[in-house]
């Protein structure tokens, strides 16, 4: 089962983390990745983080990494929440769960999902500072190097 | 001759620069690519030749799929234009 | 901070992330797992999984491998809770969580943890049929193997 | 010449057939290692020798840190036998 969910508004991770594993007596082994807005980045105070994003696209991308992600391990349930819109410090910005009978699985799943939300589906951070400051953060080159390590998964 | 109308979509500081999320625009019929394209694009205004000057810091897609300079542009319906992406989590 | 504990009854994982979490808005990244009793085991069903451990040697060996987590990767937080006792199918026996400003850190301090809680933490699973059968869970040479990729963390 | 009591705790299935979780114990002075200690322990009872009989399935502690059969018992305070551990998850 693939669930994901573009989120316009504030989400609560843990009840989400909650409900995707109640009843499911089958797979003991939830790996998960929480994202929150963090209160600053490269040592400059963040007031809101503001994301942006191209909707025909981002469903469609996400969709695409976890039905891969479902072929390439042994996953049972796969779940992705990704919030867009203003954020403030400490608000969740994305949650990944990945459950399984073997938590390897779940590990190596929730990984490959968390580095193709980074660098493959069509997401833009913009930082606002306290001073109202707006500033559009940029791509970074080790999450592409990093991503370079599914090459082999996504072929 | 009838050119197609290409619904053109810019986001984040594309979109900034541009002034505008969308356009619909008819690009000569002798522009084959994203490069053409974004050669062309830079004439309609100066927003448009600010944010569209350094093609490295772009990246596109053509009906919701990456693509690249390279890619010919002919029947796509929707081409966007955006800086690398930035979400997830570091 | 390191926290470890060790539950004689009932948790709630995604309650005890959500207080984990709570507050601290220095660390946006944080992985976790959690384990659940499944409902069978090598297509054997299980009714109850009865979890012992040696209680002077567990504390200790938890927070060993939380210490040695903490010094290997930047962490700003390790959460352990590992259950013992009597687990019907569906309730928690283990929740791992470690946040981060990097989710590399992140992922990778909570699999060293799984890796270690499986292979050198003194905790012993007998399985409960619905008969009333009783079979204590053999090791198995997979996991020990997989522990090994973290020697040179260890030294 | 006084020997030492020492503490002998049992886990999992090496409890079950010992029938006990713990007994102190004065294990005779020429005993140097944990094997000697097992050898000597499966004298006991019947209970002991099946629980013991095949050290390879065996793990142990001292003073609640790992050990092997070769570990010196010397100074120690309390030894855990037990099978190999299964914490954790799958």
């Amino acid at each position: 089962m693939i669930s994901v969910r573009i989120a316009d508004a504030a989400f609560d991770p843990y009840q989400a983390l909650a409900l995707f594993q109640r009843g499911h007596t089958e797979s003991g082994a939830v790996a998960s990745f929480i994202g929150l807005v963090r209160n600053q980045n490269d040592d400059k105070p963040v007031a809101t983080l503001s994301l942006s994003h191209y909707p025909a696209m981002t469903e469609k991308k996400l969709l695409g990494f976890a039905e891969t992600a479902n072929n390439r391990w042994q996953i049972d349930r796969v779940l992705v929440i990704h919030r867009v819109g203003d954020m403030a410090p400490g608000d969740p910005i994305v949650l990944v769960a990945c459950a399984s009978a073997h938590r390897a699985d779940a590990f190596a799943a929730t990984e490959y999902l968390m580095d193709k939300l980074k660098t493959e589906a069509p997401f833009w951070k913009a930082e606002i500072a306290p001073d109202g400051a707006r500033r559009w953060v940029d791509a970074r080159e080790v999450d592409n190097e990093r991503a370079t390590r599914w090459d082999s998964v996504d072929k | 001759m009838n050119e197609p109308t290409i619904k053109i979509l810019y986001f984040a500081w594309v979109q900034e620069q541009i002034g505008t999320d969308e356009e619909a625009l008819t690009p000569p019929a002798d522009i084959e690519t994203i490069a053409g394209l974004v050669d062309w694009l830079k004439t309609q205004s100066d927003g448009h030749r600010n944010a569209l000057s350094d093609v490295s810091r772009l990246r596109f897609a053509i009906d919701a799929e990456f693509a690249d300079p390279h890619s010919p542009i002919a029947g796509a319906g929707e081409i966007a234009i955006f800086p690398p992406v930035t979400g997830g989590m570091r």
